[in-house]
């Protein structure tokens, strides 16, 4: 019997759930356990800062990962909170039968699990598997609902993501090849710890193809254009926690698995600068993104886009490297899983109160549902990067550190954020303001989690405690 | 003592400016009569009529409100005070300093402004037509007098009246381009803002054609009489301007004595007259234009304005 | 201690705003926030007025907030403290207004919020001392503006006028975010006692002037990048329509200044150029745009326009005679700019005031359903009368001060060793004065229509007097109107340190001159007594009225108007804004906006009425901003087939992004 | 490693990079499972050579899998699908097989430009394998794009996958790679039963993926 820690609790406890929530049946009973075990997750990450485990073989827990840790759990604690509500609405009026809502709960576990474990893998196999593994489960869920649309998008997502896995897989394969003849054959290739020592002495060019793969493998989970097809559809057709833990969660897991190896490369000399790469897909996906806010009517969808522009921009600022840009790159990737979890949460009881998901058939929020329409232009104004919200922070450093080395990319930059904002403002000047339009009816639902994120994002914008902002330093500095 | 004959000279030239406003009107008007061979009415007609006026009853139309009332003392206080700082036979009066040139035009642009109100404070037709059209004409003519101020400041190194006529007086003013083109764009202001013709006809009544006429058509009594006395002093003071900025010959310069101020008086009315009969002449030798070819003619006097600034402007800095 | 105070006034002001989402609907609610904001912006007025007359030493503080390794400085100098001054005291005057006005407010929960928390981000906007601190305050103030412009969201107009509104402020502030970034380098030297320590290069400082024109002037509403400006105060409730046109554009103006005069090092000569030339053209085309409405209040918002510019050429003759090294000339220009800075901030907000007056008295904001309302809002007509004296530069009042410094900076300029300037400047000098005519017949127009007159609408009709609250707000800032212009003297003294903070020279002191009059240079050069003036009118005025009254006759009849003998003709045939300015639009308008005129008139016999239609086109937003959005659009209609691809494309997609990544490896070496 | 081991294993790779020459060249649906079944059986020869010459024993699990499962099952249950679906007869090319061919050879062209450039460090067995490896990848994803009907892009993603699977034995010594190899198997199961969901439930009358992108959330 092995003594319990931390880590093995952040894997085990939804591991556990999981097997759980498959045999309940009853739906509060299992919303409720689903709450319990995310909170204990939630507690076993935290606990993470104060003691940390030695790195195995497979594991390893590093100031790098310990943040995508907490900050997965922290959303996946309050998604489940959300979850709870909205998915009893959904039984409510009948979208879901029971059976689907066990179903759902299992599977939310499991998708904890895989993310955890791709988050602690030391072992860039092992960390392929927990991708996979949350990919799939994220199809099963976005298909829930059995509409034509959402079968749709499953199967999209489902095509493109394996694909994806596999152009990943190959990545890691080479990236094996290239470790072996200096580390020399067996498990040790594979472990994180000992690549990023060694690296130095791999075949560059081996690395460089790898890297290329890698990229456009987890790239194709991080959302960047043109991999991107997937990723709007299973927002908007899944269920919207679903929606809330991919933007706020998934596309962080993949990324992070891109900065791994970007470390990787940039421990070699002799190897390209992944930088130029990840500049370039940053852009595109943030001008491409940007220009689709225009025409969306689905809100969900439309905010879908607005992660990928995100996303873009995120890659873009780890790609310039340098303290600055990454200290505001991870300083993104946090504000935006909260704000844009948040924004879903709004969403969802938008969605549920209205009916519907097109655009065109809500209106005058502020007036209709005031703590619902004011959240989610907090949620909007935050997302766009206005102050005194986080991103404005991130956003603020991302370019201005930017324009001092490369003009022209700062400006192409500030281009995509001001078009994205255009288009984001314009539907939501449709969505909360004007003539009210819609059943005005209220959701019986918490709006705890949706401000609690809001608040912290809100709080980050004007103070971060010292602590943190050591810690994201201490990172930036790590990923050069 | 200085200072007591100093206030002595000031009130001396506020009464004469006053004095002489409606016996230049009345001038130019016979001297007009007899060019057309008519008679024409006596010299002093405009005195009676002033004093007929102010003892009249005042008929007030209904609409009209408190400001109606308030403004022609406004128009004729601004005039008074605006005309009054012109040096006419005498520069270096003891509050010429307490305005340059610009806040002189400023003052009169005041008068105009209340003067434009009070033609849209009735309520009427005509009352509009005049204001608008007097705002169209002043937001020519006023940019092209400050040109030609810029110009005559840039010579003489200041906008103060007193030091630029003094300036003139003196030699070292040459013969200029810019002041021939100054003079010119001057005197094209001058006739516009009194509404002479070709701008505009003082004597009619025909709607279609007045401007000046047309604001003032509701007022009566002692207001008209303010009205057309501050009209008669606007004449004045642009005359004396003239006469003091491109003729200054025997201004008494402040403080040079008795018979220089005798000649200083002689002269100036020598100059009024002159002006006067000339202004006659050029009336009575041109037809009235149409109201929108207003414009050009200020046009033009605005570019004539400009090219004297800019010559000087190019042409060396004082 | 000033600094200290600033602050925890404009924390007060953010705690109240918290506040007010919680107390917004109650009854009470609006005199408490007002009241509160007025309390709390007088203390701050006081704090700023009080450390800019003691010319007091530089205060800098900086709390543990904002950017972690940096920290949020603040400063307290002489320009801070100017635009405090200015800041706070039109949030005082607006807060009093409001005091009165805000109860005809249909949806308070919307305004009362937002409105503290305006006042605090302008506030905090001048106290800044680095650029994160600078950044996030100024584009707090525009969101907590933009929130209050969306307040009346039913309006569809507000709505786009809040969309517009939030682009162009925020594409300001990306650009000033730019700006900022070259000031700060590449290891982030955000705050500015650092920018002013790293003396910038010519080529990075000349950028640095661009984007900061860019950006501050998309705020203050400089042309071509007003567009937003006419569209956004006039939608706000009138008292933030005062604040953002009065106050807001001066925290424009504040950053301008602060950047180019104070952080971007020693200026090039064309600098001013380019100020300059956009200064002229912003005015004219800012009075002109003015004098084509017929909304009272974006009519004003033009004339905020117009006004800009007149600030912008004074700063721009600074730049010049500061580039040249002509310290007294340049200190002229520079104390004229933040003299109409200040009295643009009076007049602006006393005729907002106005405007809001007549809004809650008639419901209209189109002056041509109005008239007559100096018969049922005497007060208010006589204050509104003051403040269109002031902004068209009529003398005794302090519009015409400022302007008067400016022509006199004008006329110094000839001493400028470089052509460019000598060309341009007569240009913009006779651009100057133009603007100052045609402003003085726009408010012919606006006052003459609005409060002359006889009714056109029965609301206009039975208009009443506004409440007391507003009274007062409005006779205190015309009463100021009059100080400032009948005592200028004392003014420019106050505004010596900042000059000598930022020039390096200061005009001479003016309370020594005889007769409290004014002496730019030289008293044989120019002077100029507002107060002597003043009397002179006041005794001869009073002094004809004695006489007439006394020796001659003061009798009065009452009776039908005259109008050339016919009789009570309709108040429909009353001279109209549009036919008012249909002379002018005539001579300018043909040229600038396209204008056409369609008369239709019916055959005899025939009923109908004759109609005149006015045609006219924005030409700069025809010209930059309509290609701009169509541009967006097609852009977004073409990638937005993307979104309709089949599985099989999106695979080609990854497919191809393969490829091509492997040829690009495969080129590498 | 001796000579023959090398040339053995080279021969197996370069022939797996034929069959999906030939997979390419097919537009019969039954021939192209017939042809992907060889694919795997080669596949499955390779990865056994590997186990013998790097005699390492678990490989011959992966070994087994590819026989098994992919040489067998899988092309089993797709011919049932498509028996039933009725689709045998259909020729759904984007391109035409001449050009896709021309397309073929320019990736592998690519492919060995870019693997040969690796440093001769890496062993030349290893070298040449990937290469291979990464040709099969390649053609096996340009199947998929220029395939329309779902079963036939499916064997484009298992010609694909049994790409990495040569290239994950080919490297020597490389753990989990049986997991791997049974995730994915796993995972085509996964893509199967989907294809054969959608046929049961009545849902899509036909798996042209073109059909599934008639939903499409917003509609143009």
């Amino acid at each position: 019997m092995m003594t319990f820690d931390a880590l093995t609790g952040v894997l085990l406890v939804p591991l556990a759930a999981a097997a759980l929530l498959a045999m309940l049946p009853g739906y509060r009973v299992s919303a409720r356990l689903n709450v319990v075990a995310t909170t204990l997750t939630l507690v076993c990450a935290a606990s993470l800062f104060f003691k940390r485990p030695q790195p195995g073989p497979y594991l390893l827990v590093d100031d790098l990962n310990a943040t995508f840790i907490v900050l997965t759990t922290f959303v996946g604690f309050t998604t489940s909170i959300f979850s709870a509500s909205y998915i009893g609405h959904e039984l409510a009026i009948g979208r879901l039968t029971p059976p689907f809502v066990r179903f759902y709960h299992a599977m939310y576990q499991v998708l904890m699990f895989a993310m955890n474990l791709a988050l602690v893998a030391n072992n860039i196999g092992l960390m392929w598997v927990a991708i996979e593994l949350a990919t799939l489960t994220t199809v099963l869920m976005v298909g829930i609902y059995r509409t034509h649309e959402a079968l749709e998008a499953a199967w999209k997502y489902f095509i493109l993501g394996s694909v994806g896995i596999a152009l990943a897989l190959f990545g890691t394969v080479l990236v094996y090849m290239a470790a072996r003849p200096v580390v020399g054959e067996g498990l040790d290739a594979m472990v994180w710890t000992v690549l990023v020592k060694r690296a130095g002495a791999f075949d560059p060019a081996l690395l460089d193809v790898a890297f290329v793969f890698l990229l456009l493998g987890y790239g194709t989970k991080v959302g960047l254009a043109p991999l991107h097809a997937w990723l709007p559809d299973a927002h908007a057709e899944g269920p919207t926690p679903i929606s809330a833990v991919l933007s706020g969660l998934l596309l962080n897991v993949a990324l992070y698995a891109l900065l791994r190896f970007k470390m990787l490369l940039a421990a070699n000399a002799a190897a390209l600068a992944p930088g130029p790469l990840m500049v370039t897909l940053g852009l595109v996906s943030l001008l491409f993104a940007a220009f689709m806010l225009y025409r969306r009517r689905d809100i969900k969808r439309m905010f879908a886009y607005s992660s990928i522009e995100h996303m873009g921009i995120i890659t873009f600022a780890f790609g310039m490297g340098g303290p600055l840009a990454n200290f505001a790159g991870l300083l993104h990737m946090t504000m935006h899983s909260l704000t844009k979890s948040a924004i879903f949460f709004a969403v969802g009881h938008i969605a549920q109160a209205k009916g519907t998901q097109r655009i065109a058939d809500m209106g005058g929020l502020t007036e209709t549902h005031p703590l619902l329409g004011w959240g989610l232009i907090l949620g909007v104004v935050a997302i766009a990067g206005l102050p005194p919200l986080g991103i404005f922070m991130s956003e603020f450093l991302v370019v201005s550190s930017t324009f001092a080395r490369a003009p022209l990319l700062a400006i192409i930059l500030v281009a995509g954020l001001l078009v994205g904002l255009a288009g984001l403002f314009l539907r939501l000047n449709s969505i909360a303001f004007g003539e009210p339009r819609g059943p005005v009816g209220k959701p019986t639902a918490s709006y705890a989690p949706m401000f609690a994120h809001l608040a912290i994002v809100l709080a980050a914008g004007v103070y971060m405690p010292p602590a943190l902002v050591g810690w994201f330093q201490n990172i930036a500095g790590l990923l050069g | 003592m200085v200072l007591i004959r100093d206030f002595a000279y000031q009130g001396a030239q506020m009464l004469l400016v006053l004095a002489l406003a409606p016996l230049l009107t009345g001038f130019v008007r016979k001297v007009k009569a007899r060019l057309l061979r008519r008679r024409g009415p006596p010299l002093l007609q405009p005195y009676l009529d002033l004093v007929r006026l102010t003892r009249k009853e005042v008929v007030l139309a209904e609409s009209a409100s408190w400001l109606f009332r308030v403004i022609p003392y406004l128009v004729f206080a601004a005039t008074w005070v605006a005309a009054s700082l012109v040096p006419t036979f005498r520069t270096g009066l003891l509050f010429s300093w307490s305005a340059d040139l610009i806040a002189i035009i400023a003052l009169l642009g005041s008068a105009r402004f209340f003067l434009a109100l009070a033609g849209l404070d009735v309520g009427t037709s005509f009352g509009g037509i005049g204001a608008s059209r007097e705002v169209m004409i002043a937001s020519l003519a006023e940019p092209a007098m400050l040109m030609v101020v810029f110009t005559l400041a840039l010579i003489a190194g200041s906008t103060q009246l007193s030091t630029i006529a003094e300036f003139m007086a003196s030699p070292q003013v040459g013969l200029r381009v810019s002041l021939g083109l100054g003079v010119i764009g001057l005197v094209m202001v001058a006739i516009a803002e009194n509404g002479r013709i070709p701008i505009d006809n003082p004597a009619t009544h025909l709607e279609l054609t007045m401007v000046h006429e047309a604001m003032v058509l509701e007022y009566s009594g002692r207001h008209l009489a303010l009205i057309e006395l501050s009209a008669s002093l606007k004449l004045l003071l642009y005359v004396s301007l003239l006469a003091c900025l491109f003729a200054p010959w025997g201004i008494e310069a402040a403080g040079a004595g008795v018979p220089a101020l005798a000649v200083g008086i002689v002269a100036y009315a020598g100059k009024l007259a002159a002006a006067g009969f000339l202004l006659a002449v050029f009336e009575t030798s041109i037809a009235k234009m149409r109201v929108f070819r207003v414009p050009e003619f200020l046009g033009a006097a605005l570019m004539l304005g400009l090219l004297a600034t800019l010559l000087r402007f190019v042409s060396g800095s004082f | 201690m000033t600094l200290t105070i600033a602050l925890a006034c404009s924390a007060a002001l953010l705690a109240l705003g918290a506040a007010a989402i919680v107390i917004g609907r109650s009854a009470a609610a609006t005199r408490v926030v007002y009241g509160a904001s007025f309390i709390i912006a007088a203390i701050s007025l006081g704090a700023g007025a009080a450390h800019l007359l003691a010319a007091a030493a530089p205060q800098t503080m900086t709390l543990p907030i904002g950017v972690p390794w940096l920290g949020a400085h603040f400063r307290l100098d002489a320009l801070s403290a100017f635009f405090l001054a200015v800041v706070d005291l039109g949030a005082a005057s607006a807060s009093l207004f409001a005091l009165g006005y805000g109860e005809h407010e249909t949806a308070p929960q919307r305004v009362l919020p937002f409105y503290p928390a305006f006042l605090a981000g302008m506030t905090l906007a001048v106290l800044a001392d680095d650029a994160f601190t600078f950044l996030i305050s100024w584009e707090f103030m525009s969101l907590t503006s933009w929130a209050l412009v969306m307040a009346h969201h039913r309006v569809p107009e507000n709505v786009r006028a809040g969309y517009v509104y939030l682009i162009m402020a925020s594409f300001g502030t990306l650009a000033l975010l730019l700006a900022f970034g070259l000031l700060a380098g590449s290891d982030g030297l955000y705050a500015f006692a650092q920018m002013r320590a790293a003396a910038p290069t010519a080529a990075l400082a000349a950028l640095v002037l661009i984007l900061t024109l860019i950006g501050a002037g998309s705020k203050a509403g400089v042309v071509p990048l007003h567009a937003w400006l006419p569209l956004a105060h006039p939608a706000a409730p009138s008292h933030v329509s005062a604040l953002m046109s009065g106050v807001m554009t001066k925290v424009a103006v504040y950053g301008f200044v602060r950047i180019v005069f104070d952080l971007a090092g020693t200026p090039a000569w064309w600098w001013s150029v380019v100020v300059l030339a956009l200064g002229g053209i912003t005015a004219v085309m800012g009075v002109l745009y003015a004098l084509m409405q017929h909304d009272l209040k974006r009519l004003l918002a033009y004339h905020t326009v117009e006004n800009i510019g007149i600030i912008f050429i004074g700063l721009g003759l600074a730049l010049a005679f500061k580039a040249h090294a002509m310290p007294f000339a340049a200190a002229l220009a520079f104390t004229a700019a933040l003299l109409h800075v200040f009295n643009h901030s009076l007049f602006k907000s006393l005729l907002f005031f106005g405007a809001g007056a007549v809004l809650s008295a008639t419901g209209e904001r189109d002056m041509e359903h109005l008239g007559g309302l100096i018969h049922r809002m005497p007060q208010t007509a006589f204050v509104f009368l003051v403040g269109c004296a002031a902004i068209s530069a009529l003398p005794p009042l302090n519009g015409f001060v400022s302007e008067w410094l400016t022509f006199q900076a004008i006329l110094l300029s000839p001493q400028l060793p470089s052509w460019g300037l000598k060309l341009l400047v007569p240009a913009v000098g006779a651009l100057l004065a133009l603007s100052a005519a045609l402003a003085a017949a726009c408010f012919v127009k606006a006052y003459g229509v609005t409060f002359l007159g006889r009714p056109r609408t029965r609301a206009a009709e039975t208009a009443t007097e506004t409440d007391g609250f507003s009274l007062a707000a409005m006779i205190l800032l015309a009463a100021l109107c009059l100080l400032v212009g009948i005592l200028p003297g004392l003014f420019i003294d106050a505004l010596a340190p900042v000059s000598v903070a930022l020039i390096g020279e200061r005009m001479p002191a003016q309370l020594g001159a005889q007769w409290l009059s004014i002496v730019p240079i030289a008293a044989s050069r120019s002077s100029y007594d507002g107060l002597l003036v003043f009397l002179f009118m006041l005794v001869s005025g009073s002094l004809a009225a004695f006489a007439i009254h006394r020796l001659a006759s003061d009798r009065l009849r009452r009776a039908p108007a005259w109008d050339c003998g016919y009789p009570d003709a309709s108040p429909a045939t009353q001279y109209t804004a549009a036919s008012f300015a249909q002379p002018i639009r005539r001579v300018f308008g043909t040229v600038v906006f396209r204008a056409r005129e369609h008369g239709e008139m019916p055959p005899p016999g025939d009923g109908r009425p004759a109609r005149l239609t006015v045609e006219l086109s924005d030409p700069i937003w025809d010209c930059l901003y309509a290609p701009l959005a169509a541009g967006i659009g097609l852009t977004a209609d073409r990638l937005n087939r993307l979104q309709f691809l089949t599985i099989r494309q999106f695979l080609s997609l990854v497919f191809g992004a393969l490829v091509i990544l492997l040829l690009v490896l495969a080129a590498w070496s | 490693m001796s000579r023959i081991d090398f040339d053995v294993a080279h021969l197996l790779a370069g022939s797996l990079v034929l069959i999906s020459f030939l997979e390419l060249y097919q537009d019969r649906l039954y021939s192209l499972l017939n042809v992907y079944a060889a694919h795997a059986l080669v596949l499955a020869a390779s990865v056994a050579w590997q186990a013998f010459v790097q005699d390492a024993p678990h490989l011959y699990v992966t070994a087994a899998i590819a026989l098994l499962f992919k040489a067998i099952v899988i092309p089993v249950a797709l011919h049932r699908i498509i028996a039933r679906l009725g689709i045998h007869r259909e020729i759904e090319n984007v391109v035409g097989v001449g050009l896709a061919m021309l397309a073929g050879m320019g990736l592998v062209a690519l492919s060995m430009v870019v693997m040969l450039r690796v440093t001769h460090g890496a062993d030349p067995l290893a070298r040449e394998d990937l290469a291979f490896a990464l040709s099969v990848v390649l053609l096996g994803l340009l199947m998929m794009v220029t395939r329309r009907n779902a079963v036939s892009q499916v064997v484009g993603f298992m010609s694909l996958e049994n790409g990495l699977v040569l290239a994950a034995t080919g490297a020597k010594g490389m753990p989990l790679v049986v997991e791997i190899s049974v995730a994915f198997s796993i995972l085509i199961a996964f893509i199967v039963i989907g294809i054969f969901l959608f046929r049961i439930r009545e849902r899509f009358d036909t798996v042209d993926v073109q059909a599934l992108d008639r939903y499409r959330g917003e509609q143009r």
